[in-house]
């Protein structure tokens, strides 16, 4: 049985994770090795059981297997269960796939560091957890392979958490993908107690049966759960601090993977969204705002993995915005969540190396003519902004034009406004990415004194390269004769042509968005290539840009909405419990202690005083009988 | 004459000796107030003796003359003891233990 | 032959502490390792009895009576369910590791090490004889005497303000016992009436009596669990005696005397009570919330790094509150398998908590920092220990929190929803810890301390292992305890909410 | 007229007897014996005494339920059982007080003075104590088998004569021990007034002295009510004093405290088995009937005393008066089995005084240990780390207290629950709940004493234990083991208990 197979995906990541961890500096020397292994052999299970897909009927393709009976007490029965099908193999693949290069890119740019073993053993953890995530038959199953991504990105977001900046990006993502956990945790739990069941295919049973409220509370509390996970807003402010880990790690999770949990939980929910329009809405409201925040934040970031952190923000909106749109939408949100998991891979992959040749610099300010320095990382990266910005047949121009148009046809207001969203963050994205690319590899040299840029060694190299070449040709490959449509009809429903009216002709549309694209190129050129590049920030900028710097003051939002009432909050509570909750319990103590001491001043020690305390009795108890006889 | 009178006065004797136990200070004198109360509980005693018409409320009262004396005997050695100690035999001196 | 396992698992340790009494004064190492061997002897017997018990019967099993005192119809009495067996297999697998881990604590204390394990053996034997008592007055006097070993174990062993701190743990118990005990003679008194003087669990629970009585009654006990669980506002007791206690004390008193308090609602309030519970109930779920969001909070606010896990302690036990009021089949299941999961969780907390003052010699946050470069693997067990904290899933703590949080979102949905927000809570109050102590560059006066020995990680590593494989693999554990809690909920009368559509 | 020579039964009344005669020959001893030999003999004619007295209790035990003294006094199984209480309690005791030390050698000398410093240095010592205290137990033994309130009269003074002197032997503080010696005097003859003032009026209402007649008449319910009233208030005054209940309490502190600590002991305990049993037979049987005119009074007196005792004991600051409060608010506990009025009730308490009153003989003997160079520390600073330096007696001590706070496992538990579920029984919720409470608050100062000695540091001053002598440990260890043989296995003394606990009068 090749479904037996799929917990191999799994295994074989996580036991290399456990043996890296146990076995401590001892796999020091091979470490790396072992890693990286795994997680090729996993990508080769991977694919593997795809060409087993392709050998069988399009409706014998999805595979389960039920490992045991993980938590089961009254009518609450949960299987750990592994489901592989459509949906899943495309991310099993591109995550052990993309996974596998950065682990080979990891070998050499994490050479120098002493915990490279270390790094090795989360990068599979992650892996691990992330293939749990897609593979899951139940969003509780689900919920632990999201929990276990959370757990590896806050472990390789602090990998270098000596450093306290580093240690709090770390717990601010954790944390604020537990907000979104609890979403996930509620929506569990409404499901649960609404359709009596927490797996997909039965929930996708019930769906139909259950009233729209409820779908629609589940689907918002999905929502908030893929925000977390995705920085989506208003739950984005994590990703670009998260930019502290090493570079492959934000290439890995931060850009093509982990972020993209939240699309895939949204498609994978499509039974849930489809049946509450709310929710869905509110998807697309979601995806439009980050779209447009997170493409707005790119274009003022001068640390070159902040800027392509906002782009990720950014383009998951976009991904977020297609699978919001139905099932006219999803497949084309999963091909953006491919296409991008190669180009913005491939970026970042280039930023390192970049990086790797600037003694660690982040900032794009200090960078300019690397061109000639780094012809490699140059060249895949170059393709990467190809891709980004949408140029055809770049793999950008396929997915993304696909969304846009798709949120053009979405009908009315609706329509023309999200189009409009989706068009105008496109041309933001030209902006910010070009402006990117000018800054490091075009221009002047504004470096610093002791940098001495250098070509990356070939394994850093060659995984680049690798993406770069996916960034070329996926998009195409993904749509020729709508294969990846059809190849994912039958998880995410199938949609017919036509059924909306289309606003423009596509040509029309990609017209459009290859103006804007345009006009957004220009435009950077205009400000970095006419004009030159100071290597500190301009201070004498307009408010507006201040605010941007600050992205959108989303931290600052933060900060006085939740942190510092938080903080009081807490301050009073102490306050409370000692003095008075603890005073309280004091005080009844107190209050013994001290009617004790009064009482004991009538023990005068005079004979007197006592007898009269004898007479008094007696007078009192005789007064006593004198009333009851009354 | 009336037999409850007698009650009226023993009672009465009772409350004097019981209050001289409250005010008087001198040990000795404390001490005779007592006695003023047992004996007016002797006529009480003998009282309702007569009311009920048998006499063993005179038989107590026997008893409780001999019994006072036993208390005269141990409480004088105690008050003279006091005395001896303090060169005071007021029960006012006494007050060491308190509290 | 029969063997009585209850009786000799309870025993044994008891044996143990008055053969260590027999050791010459000196012989500290002997002490130790006989404690060790006693304790695990206890273990294995314990795991024996468990090794024979049917899962799937909701009766007593090993029941054992003997008259003690007739004349007040007194029996030594006891039996075990599934929760019962549980929290005792908790109790005497936890015993060992204490022990071990904490192997040097009892140095610093006022009297010989051997008194420390001599009450720690004591304290072991009342700990499996609290949770199998079925007689209503030898629970009462086992709940009552298990206050004097601890109250000399905190204030004989521990830091700071020690004595302050056991005489407020001690002082507070003993209040919440008496209120016990006036429900307990009324219950006596009426049972005289109705047939008998008895303290037989199950007969007590046919007694009539009044909806005012009944509620009265319930109330004597459930204060007296809820100070010993401690549910808010009854808790402050904890922090103070947690800072003090020494870590090994600490993890039996928040991880298996306080579960004498849930156990005791489990076993007392709801079999003795029922309408009375139901009565209560939005008033306790409400206490319950209160706890475990209050609790959260100001755990995130402490400086001591005891007093932090304390109050998470609070937290916790709001959860396992709620989970038996909600009293639905996941939600009471959660909550036994909490109280286990939180056992080991609070155990590791304290455990790895305690090496790090002690190597430290401080408990106060601040003065960490970087341990993870300098201690790594202590480091990883502190970090492992909080994520069981936090209840990540994956590991045991999880299952335990969705369980209860499912079961009582089926029945009080308002009470979940603020419960879940605890999730948010916890991981700030394990990852700021984390991040001062573990991260960050490593400050002065932490650049030398020591990684764990070899005999700090076999004690930690049985504890940390369970917690994952218990994560993954919780059957073994949930098919002892479902049976038993799905009986204690049918005897109340209530059965699960039924969804809206039947899905599968 | 003819005189029937009156029918004594002496058998009965042997256990009586036997102690008096000890007394008497006490007595010549301390005419016809030589000084140096003297403690010895007395020592052993009290002790020979007592065991004889007791055996003499367990022999007629199937002979009781019955009159002896032309029913004067009777004979019957509560009867017997407070006797050997008692008597028991005298045993223990009586080791105690063989600890010379805690007497003055001469009483009669002036504190200070030259006289009591020779007879100090000469070795004398005061073997007075020995008749006076069989005086006292024959008092107390024939206290609650009274059965006329001739006899109760005269067991009353008794029983107290010669504790009124013997509270005034001490040693060391002799002026406080004087001092207390006149206030226990004064206000014990002051209460006495009042009991035979009351006794007048109940022989005014009943028309004879003897208590089955007043039972006779109280059934009857023909007499006048303020009569029988004003009788059983005064009575009550009498016999609450003596077992302290507030506000008739003033005196015990300041006699606890001045007292020579075995006294203390001697009298805490046995003092309480004595008028608690005359009380139970008088309101168990005599008065049975009156309960409407009683109970709600008692019922006051037993709430404000268990308060009292409790709070005050908080802030004490020396352990023999803290006793003596804490024994205040033990008081009021076994008024609620005096409240009870049930047969429950009544067995309850006979455990309770037995266990009580053994666990106080063992408190005030540890007491008795600890002392300085001047003598006895019984400022409670002063105790401050004695579980360090001797932890055994520290240990021992910190039991008795946990006996008396009612920790499970402790004969006081077992006697706690039984009285207070008697009570709650016959209907007196709102004593069991201030029971109950005021238990909370005593823990309170028995818990600070057990800080005090375990967990406080010492001062650096001279307190020490002493090595006990062989009989006082062994009074300790005799109430130890039963204090902690009652907690654990009480059945076979509640049994014992059952089947006599029976009233005949």
């Amino acid at each position: 049985m090749t479904s037996s197979l799929i917990v191999y995906l799994i295994a074989i990541p996580l036991f290399s994770s456990a043996i890296l961890l146990l076995a401590g500096r001892k796999a020091n020397k091979w470490g790396h090795l072992l890693g990286t292994l795994a997680s090729a052999s996993s990508f080769g299970v991977g694919a593997y059981l795809f060409t087993q897909m392709l050998a069988q009927p399009v409706e014998e393709r999805a595979m389960t297997q039920k490992l045991f009976t993980w938590i089961n007490v009254g009518s609450f029965n949960v299987d750990a269960s592994l489901l592989l099908d459509q949906l899943s193999i495309c991310f099993v693949l591109l995550i052990t796939g993309v996974g596998t290069l950065i682990h080979i890119y990891s070998i050499s740019y994490m050479s120098h560091d002493l915990d490279r073993r270390r790094f090795f053993a989360y990068l599979n953890l992650f892996i691990a957890a992330m293939l749990l995530l897609v593979l899951g038959d139940s969003y509780l199953n689900l919920y632990v392979g999201w929990e276990g991504v959370g757990l590896a990105s806050y472990l390789l977001i602090g990998f270098w958490n000596q450093k306290p900046t580093y240690a709090t990006a770390a717990k601010k993502a954790f944390v604020m993908n537990r907000v979104g956990d609890l979403g996930l945790s509620l929506a569990i739990m409404i499901a649960f107690a609404s359709m009596g069941t927490v797996s997909f295919a039965g929930i996708e049973e019930a769906a139909p049966k259950t009233s729209t409220t409820t779908l629609t509370a589940i689907g918002i509390m999905l929502l908030i759960a893929a925000a977390g996970k995705s920085a989506q807003f208003p739950l984005q402010a994590w990703l670009g601090d998260a930019m502290a880990g090493p570079t492959p790690v934000s290439a890995l999770i931060h850009a093509a993977t982990m972020v993209t949990a939240g699309v895939y939980l949204i498609t994978r929910s499509n039974f849930i969204f489809d049946a509450a329009p709310t929710a869905q809405l509110l998807v697309v409201i979601v995806g439009a705002i980050t779209l447009l925040f997170g493409a707005v934040i790119g274009t003022a970031k001068d640390d070159i993995k902040k800027a392509l952190a906002a782009s990720t923000m950014s383009q998951i909106g976009y991904m977020t915005l297609a699978a919001g749109l139905g099932p006219v939408g999803y497949a084309f949100a999963i091909m953006h969540l491919l296409t991008h998991g190669f180009f913005k891979a491939g970026m970042f992959l280039g930023a390192g190396s970049v990086m790797h040749g600037m003694n660690d610099e982040v900032n794009m300010r200090k960078y300019g003519a690397l061109r000639k320095f780094m012809p490699i990382t140059f060249i895949t990266f170059g393709l990467g902004y190809l891709a980004i910005i949408g140029v055809p047949p770049f793999a950008g121009f396929y997915s993304k034009d696909m969304i846009i148009e798709t949120a053009l046809n979405a009908g009315g207001i609706k329509g023309i406004l999200l189009g409009s969203a989706a068009l105008f963050g496109a041309g933001l994205t030209a902006f910010y990415m070009t402006r990117v690319m000018i800054l490091t590899f075009t221009g002047t040299k504004r470096w610093d004194d002791d940098a001495h840029p250098h070509e990356s060694p070939i394994l850093m190299w060659l995984p680049m390269a690798i993406l770069a070449i996916g960034s070329v040709v996926s998009g195409f490959l993904f749509t020729r004769g709508d294969a990846l449509v059809h190849w994912l009809e039958p998880v995410v429903a199938a949609h017919e042509h036509g059924e909306h009216s289309e606003l423009l002709p596509p040509i029309v549309v990609s017209g459009i968005a290859l103006t804007i694209v345009l006009i957004g190129i220009s435009i950077a050129v205009m400000m970095y290539v006419r004009r030159p590049v100071e290597n500190v920030a301009p201070e004498n900028v307009s408010a507006l840009t201040k605010i941007v710097r600050q992205d959108l003051l989303q931290d600052a939002a933060n900060e006085a909405i939740f942190m510092r009432p938080g903080q009081a909050l807490t301050k009073t509570l102490i306050a409370v419990d000692e003095k008075v909750i603890d005073g309280a319990v004091h005080g009844v103590g107190a209050m013994a202690i001290g009617s004790g001491a009064g009482l004991r001043k009538t023990q005068t020690g005079y004979v007197r005083s006592y007898s009269a305390l004898i007479l008094v009795g007696a007078a009192a108890i005789v007064l006593g009988i004198w009333v009851i006889t009354q | 004459m009336n037999s409850a009178n007698y009650l009226y006065l023993s009672a009465l004797l009772f409350t004097i000796g019981a209050v001289g136990v409250v005010i008087r200070r001198n040990a000795i004198v404390v001490f005779m107030c007592i006695e003023l109360m047992l004996n007016a509980a002797n006529l009480s005693f003998v009282t309702f003796s007569r009311m009920n018409g048998n006499l063993e409320g005179q038989v107590v009262a026997f008893f409780t003359m001999v019994v006072a004396a036993c208390e005269v005997v141990v409480g004088l050695a105690i008050i003279v003891t006091i005395y001896r100690s303090r060169r005071s035999a007021s029960v006012d001196d006494a007050n060491l233990l308190k509290r | 032959m029969t063997i009585n396992w209850i009786s000799l698992t309870a025993l044994l340790p008891l044996i143990g502490a008055v053969l260590l009494a027999t050791l010459p004064k000196g012989a500290e190492l002997r002490a130790k390792q006989f404690a060790f061997g006693a304790t695990l002897v206890t273990a294995a017997s314990a795991i024996a009895m468990a090794v024979q018990f049917q899962r799937d019967n909701t009766d007593l099993q090993f029941v054992e009576v003997r008259s003690w005192i007739p004349s007040f119809g007194i029996n030594y009495a006891v039996g075990i369910d599934g929760i019962a067996l549980v929290l005792i297999l908790m109790s005497v697998i936890l015993a060992p590791i204490v022990i071990l881990a904490g192997w040097n604590e009892a140095q610093g204390g006022r009297w010989s090490v051997k008194t420390f394990y001599i009450l720690i053996l004591v304290l072991e034997t009342m700990m499996i004889g609290v949770f199998s008592a079925t007689d209503v007055f030898l629970f009462y006097v086992i709940f009552e005497a298990m206050l004097v070993p601890v109250y000399f174990l905190i204030g004989g062993y521990g830091t700071g303000e020690r004595s302050a701190a056991a005489v407020k743990f001690l002082l507070y118990s003993l209040f919440g016992g008496l209120l016990m005990l006036a429900s307990i003679i009324a219950l006596y008194v009426m049972s005289g009436d109705q047939g008998g003087h008895t303290f037989d669990l199950a007969k007590l629970a046919k007694l009539e009596m009044s909806s005012t009585t009944q509620n009265f009654l319930f109330l004597g006990f459930f204060i007296a669990f809820a100070i010993k669980a401690p549910l808010w506002p009854f808790h402050t007791w904890l922090p103070d005696a947690a800072q003090s206690a020494t870590s090994g004390t600490s993890v039996l008193l928040l991880g298996v005397l306080d579960k004498v308090g849930t156990f005791g609602m489990i076993r007392y309030c709801l079999t003795l009570f029922p309408e009375a519970s139901k009565t209560f109930t939005p008033v306790i779920i409400v206490l319950a919330v209160i706890s475990i969001i209050y609790g959260a909070i100001l755990a995130i606010g402490q400086k001591d790094l005891k007093r932090l896990i304390a109050f998470t302690s609070i937290s916790h036990f709001g959860f396992i509150t709620m989970g038996i009021f909600a009293m639905t089949s996941q939600s009471q299941s959660g909550a036994t398998l909490y109280m286990f999961n939180h056992g080991f969780s609070t155990a590791a907390l304290f455990i790895v908590g305690g090496w790090m003052i002690a190597r430290r010699g401080s408990s106060t946050i601040s003065e960490f920092g970087g341990l993870q470069r300098v201690t790594p693997v202590m480091a990883w067990c502190f970090f492992l220990a909080g994520m069981s904290s936090l209840a990540l899933p994956g590991l045991s703590s999880f299952v335990s929190e969705f369980l209860v949080l499912v079961g009582t979102y089926t029945r009080y949905p308002v009470a979940a929803i603020i419960a879940t927000v605890g999730i948010i809570l916890a991981a700030l109050y394990i990852l700021i810890p984390v991040q001062r102590a573990l991260h960050g560059p490593t400050t002065p006066g932490n650049e030398n301390l020591p990684d764990l020995n070899l005999r700090e990680k076999i004690a930690i590593a049985p504890v940390l292992a369970a917690i994952i494989a218990l994560g993954f693999y919780p059957a073994p554990l949930l098919n002892v305890i479902n049976p038993a809690a799905i009986h204690v909920n049918s005897q109340l009368g209530f059965t699960d909410p039924v969804p809206t559509v039947e899905g599968k | 007229m003819v005189f029937n020579s009156p029918t004594l039964s002496y058998s009965l009344l042997a256990p009586i007897l036997i102690i008096l005669g000890g007394a008497l020959i006490g007595v010549l001893i301390e005419a016809f014996v030589g000084k140096a030999r003297r403690p010895i003999v007395q020592l052993s004619v009290a002790l020979a005494s007592l065991v004889l007295a007791l055996i003499q209790v367990i022999r007629i035990r199937e002979l009781s339920s019955t009159t002896a003294a032309m029913g004067s006094v009777v004979i019957d199984g509560p009867g017997l059982l407070f006797q050997g209480a008692i008597l028991i309690i005298a045993i223990i005791s009586i080791f105690l007080i063989a600890d010379q030390d805690n007497f003055t050698s001469s009483a009669a000398a002036l504190p200070g003075s030259d006289e009591e410093r020779q007879a100090t240095q000469s070795g004398t010592v005061l073997t007075e104590i020995y008749p006076l205290t069989l005086f006292a137990v024959a008092g107390m033994l024939l206290f609650p088998v009274s059965s006329d309130l001739i006899t109760l009269f005269v067991a009353l003074e008794v029983l107290s004569l010669p504790l009124y002197l013997m509270a005034g032997l001490s040693r060391h503080r002799r002026l406080a021990s004087q001092e207390a010696a006149l206030k226990y005097f004064l206000l014990g003859a002051f209460s006495s007034a009042f009991f035979l003032f009351g006794a007048a009026y109940l022989y005014g209402y009943a028309g004879t002295v003897s208590f089955a007649g007043i039972h006779a008449a109280v059934v009857g319910g023909t007499g006048n009510d303020v009569i029988l009233l004003l009788g059983i208030a005064f009575v009550s005054i009498g016999l609450l004093f003596k077992v302290g209940a507030v506000p008739f309490h003033a005196w015990s502190p300041d006699v606890y405290q001045g007292a020579p600590t075995p006294i203390t002991g001697f009298m805490a305990a046995a003092t309480k088995v004595a008028a608690f049993g005359a009380m139970l037979r008088i309101f168990y049987t005599v008065l049975a009937e009156a309960q409407w005119q009683w109970r709600p009074f008692f019922m006051v007196i037993a709430i404000i005393t268990m308060i009292f005792g409790s709070l005050v004991a908080i802030s004490q600051r020396d352990v023999k008066r803290m006793l003596a409060y804490s024994s205040i608010a033990h008081a009021g506990f076994l008024l609620t089995g005096v409240i009870a009025l049930n047969k429950a009730g009544f067995e309850a308490s006979i455990y309770y005084l037995f266990a009580y009153g053994v666990a106080t003989v063992g408190a005030f003997g540890i007491v008795t240990l600890v002392r300085d160079s001047s003598g006895e520390v019984s400022d409670l600073n002063r105790w401050a780390g004695l579980g360090k330096r001797s932890p055994w007696v520290a240990s021992a001590f910190a039991f008795f207290l946990l006996a008396f706070a009612g920790i499970p496992l402790t004969s006081g538990f077992i006697g706690k629950f039984a009285i207070f579920s008697a009570a709650y029984e016959s209907g007196a919720t709102a004593v069991v709940i201030v029971g109950v409470l005021s238990s909370a608050i005593a823990a309170f100062f028995y818990i600070r004493v057990i800080v005090l000695m375990f967990f406080t540091d010492a001062t650096e001053d001279g307190t020490s234990v002493v090595i006990p002598s062989i009989l006082t440990r062994l009074t300790i260890f005799i109430s130890l083991a039963v204090t902690v043989a009652l907690g654990v296995f009480p059945a076979p003394l509640l049994d014992f208990i059952k089947p006599l606990a029976i009233f005949i009068r």
